[in-house]
């Protein structure tokens, strides 16, 4: 028996022994994700331990070194961690920035003292992190950003405000691009980690046209910040940046894909009904459907075709760029399909019956589809420019 | 007939947008909302619009009303769409005025419209039954019972249905007619639920249990109410119409504004030719939708032969530009057009409801094919 | 009665004592239309004669000055005219560029001698005229024209080549802007006047993806033009192009509505069939027309509002940009419409049955309502400048 | 299974390609059509492209084909797509290949598969029978007589038809009953004219006039076609859908280096943010389509469960990219897009072609919704 195959043998076993039963359960909503951090309340003892075993064997971000607090494992045995844990239905013990977004920065461009610091507290979800990357005037265009951090000998003070902060005011601590210098756009940013507890940190929730969100405004007035709390070179942070904003990007890749919606069609005839032959009944809305049925299945299938051609290295990077516009864009004529096939009755608010206005508010959440994470606009220029080679303005 | 407004028209525009923006702005409907009032209007600003004679527009002079035509009721409904101000307007002042004055008795039409024209009464208009608008699909019904009918079945989407001092209620009397009703909201076995609906305007479900109802209270002949109900009908919907080009306008003004205002890349937004050509080619549409809306409006007072035609292209233009204006107006404010706080969701939500109302664009489109023969 | 009254009746006599039978039936085709010049056939004595008599009245320009070869009519007086004809069924005795482009021209920028010389033969139809504007290299950018006036004392030599220059090669003469500087781009440009048979001037037709075309390709080889020639200063052509393109622009607004067409769903449901309730068989294309319907309504009635608001002075001249842009579009979306319901048959292209391709010709011509007269891209350009007020890059 | 080509695949659109371009580039085409050439394709020409196995693809190899499969064959169609090639590729190599492979006699197979692998016949495919295509609608009559058949009927779109030395018509021999024969062109009562099309490749309308036809002529069972038919219809769809990608391929490289190359007002035309973003959405439809493409070959070849949805959701797509490909083509070019003199023109007719073939996008469309229970 190979290595792997003894690696997966007792992986499984002591998954089996470990992971609580509550924690094998399908998860209902998002309120069942463990983001941990100082202040999270766990909804049950199960999910507190299971946050607590997996950190204790690294397992929560098992690729990871060890001395930072990871699970050490080679890829092939994070695969084999992440397929058995996906048979055997273990939700993920945690869910964080830290892990997405921090870590891998953290890990390529952080000093060791910085990884010591903070990886471990990571890994283990005592400390939750936000970012604090978008600001009220620099949204596509992130080099404008305005928040002013002042280098003193030992410290920076900072002032200024971010938005879109997702979770803010749930996070410990914030990693944070704030600009240094005003000499070059690009140039004069540093990237910075700070706690949201620091004097000086305020925030504010965004509501949304459908509601409640994630989404925090966040100000700072005069907040002290260590000068060992820069990571990478002062001046430099616009390189760590756009590291994450690639990251980024590929996450939100698969927006236009959803499988646990009821097939559009299906859904739509059983709404407004169908003629004596079984079609739906309003003609012009069954032919938008098909059409949208037919994309959907274009994208699933380019969407396929980008990873097999990328695990052959024959990707584009930029082709994510494509993916997230046409994802987003295809969410969007989704939501409007299903707003339309639902009528008046998809238009309810509140209430019971329609389950506090699911429907329409998920609909109005799409739009933000081609906003968040680089407008559609700015995805439509990356693929003129890096694909297909036109010229820049 | 010139395809522009004439002179008195034209002030009538000037001045009810002046009022509406001055006090009833879109921050009347946000505050509304937000303090989740229980009428879901405002009573007192109300009568003052209607001493205004803004109410009194489709009420026949010998009521007191100013006798004008559904011209100057769009000029009406489509400062009201530039304002999302959620008053009782479609509901009492078009499609109720206008029943009873085409089919009102002399005694329902003296006791009902004056309250019209002076903002003393909410009347309902309770025609759709399922989610999408199909009148042609009217189940609830009515049976003679003594001298008068009992009413059985549901109506949904019925605008101000929940603060309505009356119910017009279209029933099925045979299978092939139609009869219109008025009904009272406090009769036995009438149950009225509100529905809060995105665009924070007020809209009901009603149901009928064997309700009782006097012979008094059908409006023009039992049995024949196609033909009225389909005049009013198309009143309504042309009426929409400009409300929604009202908002069309409303929301371009802003998105326009922002992209010459709003800085990215050391340029305004506005600089950048992608914008430019998506935002005039929404131009177009909404001058397309205005000459359409007119054209449909007139013929409502002028020309009856096409005003079918001309209404049905009308309100299915009119969705689709606001539609295309929202959309737009979103995306191109980006972030901030996300946030509940800027007003560009209003528009949206606002938008969607009046796309819905007594046909949407698809709806309308089939009509079109229908009357032109294919 | 009123003088105007007068007129009328006058003008209804004499046009029915003088108008020939055969000029009084409708217009067959393209051909039908008489172009007057040196080398022109006419079709039939009574177009010869119709020619002779009109032009001697000055009524093929019935509101130029008689001095010039017109009728000398006023603004309503014209507009009377042109009515009873119509009442009467008169075709128009001539059709001409020099009518439509160069007279106006003329009357607003060239000399005395130069009216003298050129209206009465445009007005008398000896004349034919064509226009030589566009270049390989300068479509859009018109100010880009490189074809190469060299001034001499009482002359110029002109070398260079026009494209798109209608009827070049049955046109007398041709008005033409030439660079007569190259120091900048939009002031160094010449509007001339030369006769086509001058030494050096050769064409040659251009063959459209439709077909045949009235279209050449006009070439100059050492052209010699006396400097009298030249309309307005030298180096100041720009502005009388500039005029004549608005003129042109406006001419061409009304493409999109085309009365003469059987409606299109009428067509496409012969052409497809019905189903059992008499709607076209196929629900898509049935959505698809009804769409294309309501936008057709919207824009008749759009030309028709701006018509009445140019009347109100409440116009703005850079509607008819919008007004040219929908149009084309408009159009073009019809005839894809018609191909698609005309299937199979409608891309025959040659033989009885198609009429020669008549479908498919007409089809692929209208692909160049959105390019000539002005790009759709350039109206749209036009409607963010001149109405929304869009800053220009 | 990987949704790329494998390295044999890779290989085989390298070399035909090569090929095509070299022998047969766009300038063949309109040699072709500019002589009005009789036959409409090259027949020496087209005897070298089999020589490299390439109209053998579909042919088994127990009759000297190569065995391959939809992919393949998908390969080739979008070569020839990319070079306008007027070759009876789809028709005899493809449709009659695939069918004589699933439902002919030994005998037949052994008459004219070897045939058809060396380029040495022509067999022409006779479904449609009205302007649009609707296999659903076939009314041409097969009916018993003595132990033959009696045909009547006409049929049109008929590929190569007037270039065939057989035909395959699919007949009606009871209500729900198809057939298909082998029909030979030159027998009594058969009529061929050739029509001339847009794209300047080969059509013919046929007529059938009793038309007496051997018990042998039978492909697979009488009354029974429908399947098999299906089957061929489908895998055709998918390669036209690939031949419609390398025709959209083809013009969108054309028109990316006009964008690049061209100026005006002293800039690339390609600098124009507009154009650019219409380029990438135009790109990345491309890109949507050739992987829906080689989805539904694939799917042809390994999972026939699949097939009929994934191939029409394929031509559907496939149809909307390339006109979008061709539209924006030729308004992207200006003026000289509209000449005859540019091969901008070839590539809008024949995408014009091959969208009407075998159903256009509505068509498909139509089909998705219907297997998708809606």
């Amino acid at each position: 028996m190979s290595e792997l195959e003894t690696f997966r043998r007792e992986t499984r076993a002591w998954l089996e022994a470990n992971c609580p039963a509550q924690m094998r359960q399908p998860v209902a909503s998002e309120s069942d994700a463990c983001w941990g951090g100082r202040h999270f309340k766990f909804q049950s003892e199960a999910q507190r331990r299971w946050l607590q075993i997996m950190g204790e064997r690294g397992w929560t971000v098992p690729a990871w070194p060890k001395a930072y607090g990871g699970g050490g494992l080679s890829k092939e045995e994070a695969a084999v961690l992440n397929a058995e844990m996906r048979a055997l239905g273990c939700r993920p013990p945690l869910v964080s920035f830290g892990i997405w977004m921090l870590g891998p920065a953290l890990l390529a461009h952080g000093t060791e003292e910085q990884k010591l610091e903070h990886l471990p507290k990571i890994a283990r979800g005592e400390i939750r992190w936000c970012q604090g990357y978008s600001e009220p005037n620099a949204g596509s265009d992130l080099a404008s950003l305005a928040t002013k951090a002042e280098v003193h000998d030992d410290h920076l003070i900072i002032n200024g405000q971010k938005i879109w902060t997702s979770y803010a005011d749930e996070a410990d601590w914030i990693f944070c691009l704030v600009r240094t210098s005003t000499a070059k756009k690009h140039t004069g940013i540093s990237f910075i980690l700070f706690d949201m507890e620091s004097p000086g940190v305020s925030t504010r929730p965004i509501v949304l046209i459908s509601g409640k969100s994630p989404f925090c405004e966040t100000f700072f007035d005069d907040v002290r910040v260590p000068r060992r709390n820069v990571v990478g070179e002062l001046n430099a942070g616009w390189t760590i940046a756009k590291y994450l904003l690639t990251h980024e990007r590929e996450m939100i890749g698969g927006i236009g894909e959803r499988s646990n919606v009821k097939p559009l069609g299906e859904f739509a005839a059983d709404a407004v009904g169908r003629d004596a032959s079984g079609r739906l009944s309003e003609a012009s809305l069954r032919a938008q459907i098909a059409r949208f049925e037919i994309d959907e299945a274009a994208f699933r299938l380019l969407l396929q075709a980008s990873g097999d051609r990328a695990r052959r290295g024959e990707g584009n990077p930029a082709m994510s760029s494509a993916l997230k516009f046409y994802g987003a864009e295809l969410n969007k004529r989704r939501w409007e399909l299903m707003i339309s096939a639902a009528g008046a009755d998809g238009l309810e608010w509140e209430g019971e019956r329609s389950n506090e206005g699911t429907l329409a508010r998920t609909w109005l959440r799409s739009k933000g589809n081609s906003i968040e994470g680089g407008t559609s606009e700015i995805q439509l220029n990356v693929v003129a420019k890096r694909i297909l080679g036109l010229p820049g303005v | 007939m010139a395809l522009v407004l004439n002179e008195e028209q034209g002030m009538l525009r000037d001045s009810v947008k002046a009022f509406l923006s001055e006090r009833a702005p879109v921050a009347h409907l946000r505050k509304l909302r937000d303090s989740r009032d229980a009428l879901g209007f405002d009573r007192q600003l109300w009568r003052q619009f209607a001493d205004q004679g803004y109410s009194a527009i489709l009420v026949p002079e010998a009521q007191g009303g100013l006798g004008l035509g559904a011209v100057e009721a769009g000029i009406i409904a489509e400062a009201l769409g530039r304002t999302l101000t959620p008053w009782p307007f479609l509901s009492t002042a078009v499609l109720a005025a206008r029943t009873l004055a085409r089919a009102g008795s002399p005694a329902q039409q003296t006791e009902l419209l004056p309250k019209i024209a002076a903002a003393d009464v909410v009347i309902a208009y309770a025609v759709d039954e399922a989610s999408k608008h199909r009148p042609a699909a009217i189940a609830a019904k009515a049976a003679r019972d003594g001298s008068g009918w009992r009413l059985d079945g549901a109506k949904t989407f019925v605008l101000d249905g929940h603060v309505a001092d009356r119910f017009i209620v279209a029933a099925r009397t045979s299978d092939l007619g139609l009869t219109l009703l008025l009904v009272d909201p406090r009769a036995a076995g009438v149950q009225i639920e509100r529905t809060l609906m995105v665009d924070a305007h007020n809209a009901a479900r009603l149901r009928f249990d064997g309700v009782r109802i006097g012979a008094d209270a059908v409006l023009g002949k039992a049995d024949a109410a196609g033909a009225v109900l389909d005049e009013v009908l198309d009143l309504g919907r042309a009426v929409i119409a400009a409300q929604l080009l009202g908002l069309a306008d409303a929301v371009f003004e802003l998105t326009l504004a922002y992209l010459k205002e709003r800085r990215q890349f050391d340029r305004a937004i506005g600089e950048f030719q992608a914008l430019q050509h998506r935002a005039a080619e929404l131009y177009i549409d909404i001058e397309l939708t205005r000459a359409l809306v007119l054209g449909a409006l007139q013929a409502v007072d002028e020309n009856p032969a096409k005003a079918a035609l001309l209404v049905a292209q009308a309100k299915a233009h009119a969705c689709t530009t606001a539609d295309r204006a929202v959309q737009e107006g979103v995306q191109m404010h980006g972030g901030i057009g996300m946030t509940d706080e800027f007003d560009i969701g209003l528009y949206m939500k606002r938008a969607r409801t009046l796309q819905e109302l007594l046909g949407d664009a698809g709806f309308h489109a089939d009509r079109v094919a229908a009357m032109n023969g294919y």
